[in-house]
């Protein structure tokens, strides 16, 4: 192997971090724009850091087993809203309402994560585009449950959770008493800003579990599959069990990240929480400069900062630049749609060259 | 018979004969709950006539292999560009319409052979990308509806606001203006859109024809084995181009003639999830991943739209609640899925 | 081996299972109705002060003249209560400390009257409404 | 030293569907033992040693006849991973290698050292961590006892070819009861120093105990390292033979030996040719699996033109690369014009056709009609059976005409099947393989690359399938070059016949020549494998002999 120079370093480091390094040059020019304050951003940030965090985690095992971007992850936000409602209407608040809805949410999310799974290993080569019309499918499902089947399957009580027709529930959920549960189990405040330390510890918790995991016999199976499922398959891994429990970690995970998602906002919209939070996922762990093959846990802390920077700053500066709010508004839809876009087409991509230059190299020297 | 029956499920798949028999039980239950039947009927044959050429856009991309088109929504923004192009040029009726159309069919082909250059780069992902593709370039057309100098009064936000507004009515302009060319009236509820109908049969036809040509044939194989066309001679990824060219323009040709029927054009994200149930129609209307027909177009459409038409009325009247939204999403993602985790099967 | 990882399972499935019991009643938030009226129990009367502070585990307190009935939420099965009396001019002339359990919905009531008069629980049957 | 061999395969026959690929095949292994396996590709090795290995492809095809009986013991794996826990390890000729891990990782691969964690009792074993530096100590011992220069630490991707095949070895050393190892042509890839290495330690094993079944194309390998070997030809044992009895060539000739009475009346002796038709010059192609290096050669007007040799060697990468489906360069000349490669259409223009072998892959569209299969290719590049309408504007498709010629063809080669408009699929392989000759045909071409005719079809269509392409040319002065694994095929109907060894023709025989030349050209014997063999002047000598 030859030796680098600093250049080609430079060079590697530039392309390989390359959506990152656009972010951040976008955010330079965008925020002085906006006039947003330093500590306003930070405040921002610190939150949104907490609250985003660990959903974006989620998505970190299904790559390493090589199933790429689990759209599949609002399968597991879903869960959680299940477990969040029950708990709103048996009136179980704070940390004790958090930990009950997770405990609840955990063996939905199990289930579905289960099905998921096992429809992903009929679909191999395409996993990505199914669980994501597996989504749509199972929030149909979901919303047939909600809609209909609480308050008449399922006993709701609390008069302030359901429809004025009787059953079904509400568009908007107040979590007022769960609100902030986690964020301030331990009060810490720095001058001005608010420390949602609860939440970082967790998360932090969760990170030490991430990397523990690629430790164990089951995270180097998964690895080995994630590369090449034949050769995995061939040594008696078993490649179809594995694959699940990937998804299924993950489904249960975004389940816990969207409860604490919520508890951090402290309202639920009953049936549109779940669907931005695969989008801003998948979207945030791109931008953090992470592939569809490949995603540390820097990429999600980086993603989150970077793209919710973006989030904050895209409406004002669209204001001051154009004159018009809602110009920046869409221009951060775009850029998250856009990016994911173009993420996905660069690693299909990348892949096709990958393989031209496998066979190439069969050739050896002519 | 019972083998017959086993063959014929078997052949068109568990979903399909379950959507089907469920179609007809909704129009069996209709006069039960005081629904007018003749009323389904009508509402039913229009939303035909409006989807059909949505519909019809998939064939080209399926048979060329590319999979399902869910970028559909990149076509559909050429025709919604090409209508509000129309309008602002005040042309009515026929001439506004063409108008539309004139617009919209070349800014379709160049927005479908960019795309398509794209999908030739992505083989095997096409799918994803596609949906993505679509996403982003309506998130980038919102911001473009703002900026774009249209300045119709019809068209842009009446109040002071630059840009234009999400829904623009093109009453006055061409509203119906294929629909009732020799439109029927029967009694007071049936209403058959004739014009728009005969439209609908002439793409097809154009399709049908595209089809049995020398390029129509080479796309199809191309899609059949793309390794086999390669070896006789074929430009693979041109074929795709052309295929995605193809399913673009019709998106577009597709979305003017449903706006001239429903007569409103949406802007913004109206366009967003408009792929799904054009690709949910034709899978239920038996196409795979890998091929497609016309039949499949007409057949799909048809069930589709009949569901949507019938779910509301009906299953509202039987059970007073509004499940017709739950449905749709059920039965299209369920269908969609249930076409990507199926097995290839071989027979021998 | 594999019973022993079984039964292992098996426990912490119970534990886990009353954990959640544990979470269920220690957490759930119940309203009550705080009272200040002359109420009789068991053939015993009670009767009001003219003006009281009450606090439910050390929470923002509740001022209730004399016939006042407020609403408040507390957590859990387990209470203490701290009642204040004021004169007129405000001064806390008496104050008290008094614990209790939530008994259930039904006696959803609390009636410092009776807390203050040592009666065996404050939580008393919650009038019916309609 | 009477004691129970530890691997005797005793009477070992197995039929596909009724079609015979071994019979009564029996050995015997001692304890550190090499055995050297050889045979031409189809001999029957590798049915061999699936069926030692319990591959499940066996039992769902009718299980096999005879015993295996591993110390002594009847054995019947259902699973090669029984196989492996049994303490028999297979090197495939194929890595299977996890790309993104170091070579540790692969050789431990799914028998990791792991460590104990009380999250085991609720979640499984699988939860243990996993304990790397007994892992590298592992690992470390068993390059030590391969007794090669290997970097535990090294990712797969960065090692040299060489490497990976270590690590693949060393996978199998590992596992504690390791008694026989199958080396499936593990040399093929190295290089001639890493080659030698992988041989002493082949020896180094041996002397610890371990027993070894060789399989090799490279004779002088084999005679080098074991202790006996075993020739198969047609399913059968031809030869058992301790190693330093025989000799290369007399291996060779036993490989291909076969009775030479029936080919030479099918070649009149006086075929009369015209012009040189096909020139290559320097052809290198890049094919996986079947890379061309640097191939030279000319084929005359009206000749059939042979190119055989041992599969993976570049054969196939010949007629793939002119035709234009694989990356390919170098000088090509049909008559007097060069063909620009890489471009199938001006291949196909020129007139040139080609017959993949790949019948399902590459030479069908298995779900449309037998009619468009047959004259899609016609059709796209001459425009036949098309209708000009609007003035030429739209080409139409004339189902009329492509009907009518399918019937033709149909009739002709005898292909059977239920109409024209019956889906490719549906035919059987011998039928495909005919449909596949007729799409050729009706491009009416000059010079016809036919790659593999016979392979897979049974032997009434075999015969049919030869014939016709002898009437072909015959009667319509094609010139054919035609590629085939079976060396008998190409010298019942070919003038001339090309080995291609390597990469590059190592020679070229008229069909009459004695099989052990062929047998020596295949094996590369004469150059050692470095393929000096110039196609060039190979060419040159064939044409002076005539």
């Amino acid at each position: 192997m030859k030796a680098y120079t600093t250049k080609e370093k430079i060079q590697h480091f530039l392309i390989s971090n390359a959506v990152p390094i656009i972010f951040i040059l976008m955010s330079a020019v965008a925020i002085p724009l906006s006039g947003f304050s330093a500590t306003y951003l930070v405040q921002e940030m610190l939150i949104r850091l907490a609250r985003n965090s660990f959903l974006v985690l989620s998505l970190i095992i299904p790559i390493v087993a090589g199933m790429g971007l689990n759209f599949g992850m609002v399968l597991g936000a879903m869960a959680g809203q299940i477990g969040l409602i029950l708990v709103s209407d048996w009136a179980v608040v704070g940390m004790r309402g958090l930990l009950l809805a997770a405990m609840i949410a955990t063996p939905i999310a199990i289930g579905l994560g289960y099905v998921c799974g096992a429809v992903l290993n009929r679909a191999k080569g395409r996993e990505m585009v199914t669980s994501y019309i597996l989504g749509f499918f199972v929030n149909g499902i979901y919303q047939l449950t909600v809609l209909y089947g609480f308050g008449k399957l399922v006993p709701i009580g609390n008069a302030e959770l359901v429809l004025s027709r009787g059953y079904g529930i509400r568009n908007a959920i107040n979590l007022a008493g769960m609100r902030h549960a986690l964020d301030y189990l331990v009060p810490i405040k720095i001058g001005t800003l608010n420390v949602p330390v609860g939440t970082y510890l967790t998360i932090a918790l969760f990170c030490l579990f991430i990397v523990w995991f690629r430790r164990t016999k089951l995270g180097q199976d998964m690895r080995a599959i994630g590369q090449d499922m034949g050769v995995a398959g061939a040594a008696g891994i078993p490649v179809e069990k594995t694959r699940i429990i990937a998804i299924i970690i993950s489904t249960v995970l975004a389940c816990y990240g969207q409860i604490i998602f919520l508890q951090n906002i402290g309202t639920m919209n009953t049936y549109n929480s779940h669907d931005q939070a695969g989008m801003f996922a998948i979207a945030a762990l791109l931008i953090g400069g992470a592939t569809v093959s490949k995603a540390t846990i820097p990429n999600v802390f980086v993603g989150v900062v970077l793209f919710h920077l973006m989030f904050v700053v895209s409406p004002m500066a669209g204001k001051q630049l154009m004159g018009q709010a809602q110009i920046g508004e869409y221009f951060r839809v775009f850029v998250s749609y856009g990016i994911i876009a173009i993420s996905l087409a660069l690693h299909a991509w990348k892949r096709q060259k990958d393989r031209e230059r496998a066979r190439r190299s069969l050739r050896g020297e002519a | 018979m019972n083998e017959k029956l086993k063959g014929f499920i078997e052949e068109a798949g568990w979903p399909r004969v379950i959507i089907g028999l469920f179609l007809l039980s909704l129009f069996v239950a209709a006069p039960f709950v005081k629904v007018r039947v003749d009323a389904s009927i009508s509402d039913t044959l229009v939303r035909f006539g409006m989807n059909g050429i949505l519909v019809l856009a998939m064939v080209p991309m399926i048979q060329s292999g590319c999979g399902l088109n869910f970028g559909l929504p990149l076509g559909i923004i050429a025709g919604l560009l090409g209508a509000v192009t129309s309008i602002q040029l005040a042309f009515t009726g026929m001439l506004g319409f063409l108008t539309a159309l004139a617009i919209a069919i070349p800014l379709a082909a160049l927005f479908g052979t960019a795309y398509g250059l794209l999908l030739n780069r992505v083989k095997g992902d096409e799918m994803m990308i596609a949906t993505y593709v679509g996403f982003s370039s309506v998130a980038f057309m919102c911001m473009m509806w703002l900026l774009l100098p249209y300045t119709s009064p019809t068209m842009i936000w009446g109040y002071g606001g630059s840009g234009l507004r999400t829904t623009i009515s093109v009453e006055g302009y061409w509203l119906h203006i294929l629909s009732d060319f020799l439109s029927l009236q029967i009694g007071q509820y049936l209403y058959v859109p004739t014009g728009m109908f005969i439209f609908f049969g002439f793409m097809c036809f154009l399709m049908w024809a595209f089809l049995h040509t020398k390029t129509g044939t080479a796309m199809t194989a191309v899609g059949s084995n793309p390794e086999f066309a390669r070896a006789s001679g074929i430009d693979v990824n041109r074929m795709r181009v052309v295929s995605v060219v193809l399913s673009t323009v019709l998106a577009a040709i597709g979305i003017i003639v449903y706006q001239q029927s429903f007569g409103f054009i949406q802007l913004y994200m109206g366009p967003f999830y408009m792929a799904f149930p054009a690709v949910a129609a034709i899978l239920l209307g038996g196409a795979s991943v890998h091929k497609a027909s016309m039949v499949n177009v007409v057949i799909g459409t048809f069930l589709f739209q009949g569901i949507l038409t019938m779910t509301p009325s009906v299953i509202n009247s039987l059970l007073q609640t509004d499940m017709s939204e739950v449905i749709r999403i059920v039965v299209s993602n369920g269908m969609i899925l249930y076409a990507l985790t199926r097995k290839v099967q071989v027979k021998r | 081996m594999i019973n022993r990882r079984n039964g292992f399972r098996v426990g912490l499935l119970v534990v886990l299972v009353l954990f959640g019991m544990y979470l269920y009643t220690s957490g759930k938030q119940h309203q009550v109705l705080v009272d200040n009226m002359p109420i009789e129990l068991e053939g015993k009367a009670y009767a009001p002060e003219a003006l009281i502070r009450v606090a439910f585990n050390g929470g923002e307190p509740l001022e209730l003249a004399s016939g006042d009935r407020d609403v408040t939420h507390i957590v859990g099965p387990r209470h203490t209560v701290k009642i204040e009396v004021l004169n007129e001019s405000g001064d806390v002339v008496n104050t008290l400390e008094g614990e209790f359990r939530w008994v259930g919905r039904k006696k959803s009531m609390f009636s410092a009257p009776a807390l203050m008069g040592g009666a065996p629980s404050p939580m008393v049957d919650s009038p019916v409404e309609e | 030293m009477e004691t129970t061999p530890l691997l005797r395969m005793e009477h070992i026959g197995k039929e596909y569907f009724g079609n015979r690929v071994l019979a009564d095949v029996s050995f015997s292994l001692e304890k550190g033992q090499i055995l050297g396996l050889v045979g031409e590709n189809g001999a029957g090795k590798s049915t061999l040693m699936n069926i030692l290995f319990g591959m499940p492809v066996i039992g769902q095809t009718g299980g096999f006849e005879g015993q295996v009986l591993l110390d002594g013991k009847e054995v019947s794996f259902a699973d090669p991973l029984d196989a492996l826990d049994a303490g028999i390890g297979y090197v495939h000729q194929e890595f299977s290698l996890i790309p993104g891990f170091s070579a540790t990782e692969n050789i431990l691969l799914n028998r990791e050292s792991t460590k104990y964690n009380f999250l085991v009792e609720v979640f499984g074993d699988r939860l243990e961590t996993l304990d790397r530096p007994h892992m590298l100590e592992r690992s470390v011992r068993a390059i030590t006892t391969l007794g090669v220069d290997l970097d535990p630490e090294m990712i797969v991707t960065e090692m040299p070819v060489g490497h990976r095949q270590f690590t693949e070895i060393a996978r199998e050393i590992d596992r504690e009861n390791m008694k026989l190892l199958v080396l499936d042509e593990p040399t093929a890839v190295l290089a001639e120093s890493e080659a030698q290495v992988l041989l002493q330690g082949m020896k180094k094993l041996a002397a610890q105990g371990i027993s070894m079944i060789f399989i090799s194309h490279r004779l002088q390998e084999i005679m080098d390292v074991c202790d006996k070997i075993l020739v198969l030809r047609d399913g059968r044992v031809i030869q058992e033979a301790k190693t330093h009895e025989t000799s290369v060539r007399q291996i060779a000739g036993w490989m291909v030996g076969r009775k030479m009475e029936e080919t030479a009346e099918a070649h009149p002796a006086d075929r009369i040719f015209g012009a040189p038709l096909l020139k290559v010059e320097r052809l290198w192609v890049d094919m996986p699996g079947e890379t061309v290096r640097d191939v030279s050669f000319e084929v005359r007007q009206g000749e059939i033109f042979g190119i055989g040799g041992l599969a993976g060697q570049g054969k196939l990468g010949i007629g793939n690369g002119i035709m234009g489906l694989f990356p390919a360069g170098g000088k090509v000349f049909l008559g007097d014009d060069p063909i620009y490669l890489n471009d199938p259409r001006f291949s196909l223009s020129a007139g040139m056709a080609f017959v993949s072998e790949d019948r399902r892959g590459v030479g069908l569209l298995l779900e449309e009609p037998i009619e468009w299969n047959i004259v899609f290719t016609a059709m796209q590049t001459q425009d036949a059976y098309t209708r000009a309408l609007l003035g030429g504007l739209v080409k139409w498709r004339d189902d009329k005409a492509i009907a009518a010629v399918s019937k033709e063809y149909i009739d002709a080669l005898e292909i059977k099947c239920v109409s024209g408009r019956q889906r490719a699929i549906e035919l059987s392989g011998g039928n495909q393989q005919k449909v596949c000759l007729a799409k050729a045909f009706a491009v009416k071409p000059k010079l016809l690359f036919v790659a593999e005719p016979t392979r897979g079809i049974d032997v009434g269509a075999k015969k049919l399938v030869l014939d016709t392409l002898r009437r072909t040319n015959r009667e319509h002065g094609t010139t054919i070059v035609m590629t085939s694994s079976e060396l008998e095929e190409l010298r019942s109907i070919c003038d001339r016949i090309a080995i291609v060894d390597e990469g590059r023709i190592s020679g070229i025989l008229p069909p009459t020549a004695p099989v052990e030349e062929f047998g020596l050209l295949m094996l590369g014997a004469t150059g050692n494998g470095n393929g000096n063999g110039n196609g060039e002047e190979a060419d040159r000598t064939v044409y002076h002999d005539e």
